[in-house]
């Protein structure tokens, strides 16, 4: 047993720190921390700044252009990144498709795409949900019909975030209705400009749009834009379920949240007193603390496990759980702290001369509406619970 | 004992719940209540007509209800249809103007003629009256009033409001302003609806009372009984809601309401509704008696919990779904969520708990 | 809506407590306040205190020799005797069975078996859940076979409480295994000193005696002692189930455990002060004080509709929910405020000079394990819950 | 960072459990945990023998191992057989000894030739040692106690007790007395394993320091620890034997493990499970360092929760058969129900928390 950090993983902690004091503009931290929506222009250059280093595509190997790291290293940079309120990487492209194209992609996808995901000039959404098919992925409609060497494709997608800014969508379609619900899916990468495709915009509960809907009709895609076998995208699926979740629980990014909290709790005031006086409230902010303390130790278990082999997908799904849990505590907490002020929209609270809330919180409604869906997209913590139950009792 | 309403409030109630049901299907609401005026101002003489202002004053001040449980129908039927209607300032209000003997403003506000809001909150005394700071000065017959008010409900929508303010000899006094002297600034909640910030730089005021600060706490915890029974009526609805979505959803081939871990969460929170509907029922006859402190504390503690937990949940259980703007729950699920933060919320109405409990 | 008391009912109210003023011992409510364990003969002797008055049957109907009181009554009543601090009336002869035979019982067995119950010369017990089938009732394997005039019984029956004090024992039993599971069960009334029939204890959870299994080998009982229609056992059991379940809330038992909290915790000093004055402590009080409050205005709505009707079977499960969870939580608060000292065992925390507990509070603990079994025993709060369920979802 | 065991630490817990799951089999464990003396007395030159008092100290210190993770490991074993043992009296007054450069006494009880035992606590003094009253009073050269300690852990089977008590210039002071000079009233648990309390009434003592309220805290901290470590392994023994049951138990003609509302609450308590592991991991890891209270305090805090909701959790859905004392499930959950009340509970912990997290 040994708690501590290595020399080297020190080190490298301060490098990013020094990094991220350097690169990161005062105006684009204070846009995160603030909880304010951030335009496409502000994303590509923030991926810009970190390509620049060779640290936007964290978990590619060096042979494809990432910085080769292992879990701790992908730990600490995510930590760091959070604690200075950088942007988050937008991981369609980073995160989900180019390990996607490392591991099934042919060669020549891999030359074609992977560059283009690196140097901003493609940007990735996901196809991936569809309205009658959320986290039972296995029950989706959409269709590719094979017609000499394109495919067809008809039917909806849903829920793909930032779908907007996107230049192309990898998809799962059905290229068969035999066998098994799994079998008969494939994996396709989709021009979005492609004739037949029509993006629209789902507003959020709290007002934002940051998902869309993507339409198909009749959408002419080359057989060469299938990634790996034709039937068996599934496999695929599977793949990016299980790869890279020790990010899953988001300390990092909660540990910022708690911070932010704490400083709002000793600025804001009640009965005369700094909130954090009042015992109420610091028991919240404290039992908050001590679940994060838990998490950031279960998350480095299966971190440091994974340097080696990798994470089990029960362990995965937990940290989804918990940290989604303890996330949207912080966020309620952040909200109940401004407590009436909370309520006008982020926008509205700060216009004129007679600004409702701080800045740094005025979000703060807005964040904790928007983040009940940690718990809902990618995978609900009921289907994570199923997961872990199927785990725990062999069924 | 006798749980049944009177004919007369069953009346009100039918009536009410007809007229909203009519005019503010939710696809309506949900259009008004995030753009200026955050509401729909040409219905606010239909409502007055059909009665709902003059059911929350006493017959003996212009009225003809008044009583704990006339307030709860009404707010009820509101929050079973998310009305954006600023009436919570006007019951506030109104009750201060007939406790303080100004009958003309009563008939008025009861007619339809006239709006109020209660600005009572301040940047750093949201939940309490003890530390508000803006002040009143007295000059000759005059007062003037100077500082900063928040979270004004229904101050967008309002001819006078009735500010709290410190009176030279340190007391909570209740006074009248045009509210267009004041510097207003008006915005829609992220759960519809509107408020205002409401600046006051020397503002020329009436004084309705130069010790008002109990007064002021009656009007207030006639304010927190209204969204204590706003939010049982919102809970009701959003609750049916889940219901038909979990029954109508299909997951793994077959309806989702067939999951037993989601039965039994729904389960959960039907019966936080019915402890919900139990206290709220419990402050409303406590409204008019030496226990409304204590019981109105206790109501909204209790709905603040079962609020944000029928809110959780059933956008939880709606999924994705229950993230969209488009989608009427979660308009229902932002609403209970934020009803525990107007006038104090469960830890707010906790500590007045505990403090009535220890004296 | 009034939610006043009729002066009647005001009335009634001061015509029990003081009766109970003058009837209730100092010693006997001293024992039921510190939660020690009440031998046969204080029972018995306060079942007899209150027949004296013609007060023990609450449920029963004039002409049987009970008082005939609504249901408001009976909450009155109930109310009166746990602030009290009077015992609990053992319900088995008078809450059930005697409700039973007054509904289902030949004219015989109401004239030879009722008054027995009224003065105390029959002790009931209950013979329903078995091993195999404590919430699912309806799998009872207990068989009774008809020879000639008489039942052969054999089987086992368990969870018997207070089974050690009892003559008789009324039984559900397995009269024929065809059809459904609920047909052919039959409600049999028998002499537990019958021979065939062993009576063992079990010991829970704390350390206590209070319930019982109990084997039938070849115990041969007259038909005559049938109840109602033979293999129709379960229309009993669900009357039952359904009868007089407005006090299922047990809120006058949870309002003086209350009570004695908050006296506890203004005598228990932390930090050289009272308990009562550390806010996370007196949070958790106010929180559950506003629980039972809400608890019994629902009880109340419940019971003004009985008076007029039946109360729903859903209201019932949920007051059986509710009410049980409070009650829990206020043992666990209770056990809470003793801290360390709620650790010894009752009769040792106050033996010698050197006692660890006050006498009121050193059951806490206990009481807390004990209690653990109100979510249990009596369909638990998993069954209840399906109960509803049933009723929302209609399935 | 490295999360395996040394090998001289795989060893001691591999051995330590062989020996546990032999001489301590439930069904034992049930019948001696609760008749005096409460303990297996024979057995604990055994427990010396195979070093489990050893690797309680750092070897400085006489012992060979005295690190957060050799506590840790000791107690995890004993959690996982509810060894009623009086270990955490030896551990905390061993700490104690040594930290005071005792090494007589520190060598004994290592070989299991002497126990001890802290006494601490009293009736109103339940939490921290502000408000300790047993007073010491010196007289040339000697020393006497007076006053009243309580739930003193291994008070019952101690030759020697370590006495926190308030000297003539107001601090606390760690004082040395034999046990048989002081009036103890020893008892069982309600979940198994003895205590004492003790009355002092001028009884001679020894002072080990004048101002040891640090060091005792210290000492208070392993013991916190211990219980932590010893909660995780009773809590995953009392899931697994949920587990089982529910997969054994069948009710409407299927294991009970087949229903979806049971698999999610078996779910939580294993994700809380994790959590409690985490952060009795983090807290060994700080238990020699700056970081010692506020780890420790954090632990024993989550502990606390996570062990009360394993326990109700497990009861609950054993059903009867879980209320039953016959059952070794029961006595797991009143293990960790109980656990929480030792050395501070769970809201005491949390105040420790606020008050470090706010200086």
């Amino acid at each position: 047993m040994d708690l501590n950090f290595t020399p080297e993983e020190d080190a490298f902690r301060a490098e990013v720190r020094s990094f991220l004091k350097d690169n990161l503009s005062e105006e684009l931290a204070t846009k995160v921390r603030n909880g304010e929506e951030l335009g496409k222009a502000d994303i590509e250059s923030w991926h810009a700044t970190l390509q620049s280093r060779n640290w936007l595509a964290a978990t590619w190997p060096v042979e494809y252009g990432g910085p080769g790291w292992n879990a701790v290293q992908r730990h600490i940079f995510d930590e760091e990144c959070c604690l200075a309120n950088a942007p988050r990487i937008v991981p369609f492209g980073l995160g989900m498709l180019g390990p996607v194209l490392i591991k099934f992609g042919t060669e020549k996808q891999k030359a074609d795409i992977l560059p283009r995901i690196l140097d901003g000039s493609d940007w990735w959404c996901q196809g991936y949900s569809e309205p009658g098919a959320g986290s039972d992925l296995a029950s989706l409609k959409t269709r590719a019909i094979r017609e000499g060497d394109d495919y067809i494709i008809n039917g909806q997608k849903t829920w793909t975030t930032l779908g907007q800014y996107a230049d192309k969508i990898f998809c799962l379609v059905r290229t068969s209705t035999e066998g098994k619900r799994q079998e008969g899916i494939s994996f396709v990468l989709v021009d979005i400009k492609t004739p037949g495709i029509e993006v629209r915009p789902i507003k959020l509960i709290e007002g934002g749009y940051e998902v869309n809907e993507v339409f198909f009709s009749d959408v002419r895609v080359p057989v060469s834009n299938l990634v790996g076998v034709e039937n068996e995208g599934w496999t695929i699926a599977k793949f990016l379920l299980t790869h890279e979740r020790t990010g899953i629980a988001g300390v990092g990014a909660s540990t910022q949240a708690l911070h932010e909290l704490k400083a709002l709790a000793r600025k804001l005031k009640r009965r005369g007193k700094p909130l954090i006086e009042d015992p109420l409230f610091a028991a919240r902010i404290a039992e908050a603390e001590i679940d994060l303390e838990a998490l950031r130790m279960t998350n480095l278990r299966v971190l440091v496990d994974a340097s080696g082999g990798a994470a089990s997908n029960t362990i995965a799904s937990m940290l989804k759980i918990k940290g989604t849990v303890i996330r949207q505590n912080l966020d309620d907490l952040a909200r109940r702290a401004l407590g009436p002020a909370a309520a006008p929209f982020p926008m509205e609270a700060l216009a004129g001369n007679l600004a409702v809330a701080p800045p740094e919180a005025a979000a703060s409604a807005a964040s904790y509406f928007n983040n009940r869906k940690l718990s809902i997209f990618g995978g609900s913590n009921e289907i994570q619970r199923n997961i872990i139950a199927k785990d725990i009792f062999g069924a | 004992m006798n749980f049944n309403q009177t004919d007369d409030r069953r009346m009100i109630s039918d009536s009410l719940r007809r007229y909203l049901a009519d005019q503010y299907p939710v696809e309506h609401r949900i259009k008004i209540a995030y753009d200026a005026p955050f509401h729909d101002a040409k219905k606010w003489g239909e409502l007055a007509e059909l009665g709902i202002l003059g059911a929350l004053v006493s017959e003996d001040q212009g009225g003809f209800g008044g009583e704990g449980f006339d307030i709860a129908i009404v707010f009820e039927e509101f929050g079973r249809t998310l009305c954006p209607e600023p009436m919570l300032g006007n019951l506030m209000g109104l009750r201060l103007y007939a406790a303080f003997g100004q009958s003309d403003k009563v008939d008025a506000i009861i007619a339809g003629t006239a709006r109020t809001a209660l600005a009572v909150f301040e940047a750093e005394a949201f939940t309490d009256t003890s530390e508000i700071a803006t002040s009143a000065t007295q000059s000759g017959e005059n007062w003037t009033l100077s500082g900063r008010k928040s979270l004004v409900y229904g101050g967008h929508a309002a001819d006078t409001l009735l500010v709290a303010a410190r009176t030279p000899a340190g007391k909570i006094g209740l006074f009248e302003i045009e509210a267009k002297a004041a510097d207003i600034h008006s915005y829609a909640m992220i759960d519809g609806g509107g408020a205002a910030e409401v600046g006051l730089d020397n503002v020329s005021a009436k004084c309705l009372s130069g010790d008002a600060g109990e007064t002021i706490e009656a009007a207030l915890d006639a304010g927190r009984l209204a969204l204590c029974a706003e939010a049982v009526g919102a809970m009701d609805v959003l609750k049916e809601m889940t219901k038909d979505y979990l029954m109508q959803r299909q997951q793994f081939g077959r309806p989702i309401a067939t999951f037993q871990a989601l039965q039994h969460r729904l389960v959960d929170l039907s019966i936080e509704i019915e402890q919900a509907r139990s206290i709220t029922i419990h402050a409303a006859g406590a409204v008019d008696t030496p226990g409304r402190a204590l019981a109105v504390a206790k109501a909204k503690n209790l709905i603040g919990r079962a609020g944000k937990l029928v809110a959780e949940e059933a956008v939880q259980m709606h999924g994705g779904i229950g993230m969209t703007w488009e989608y009427a729950g979660s308009h229902y699920a932002k609403r209970l969520t934020m009803i525990d933060a107007q006038l104090g919320d469960k830890e707010d109405q906790l500590r007045r708990v505990m403090e009535l409990m220890s004296a």
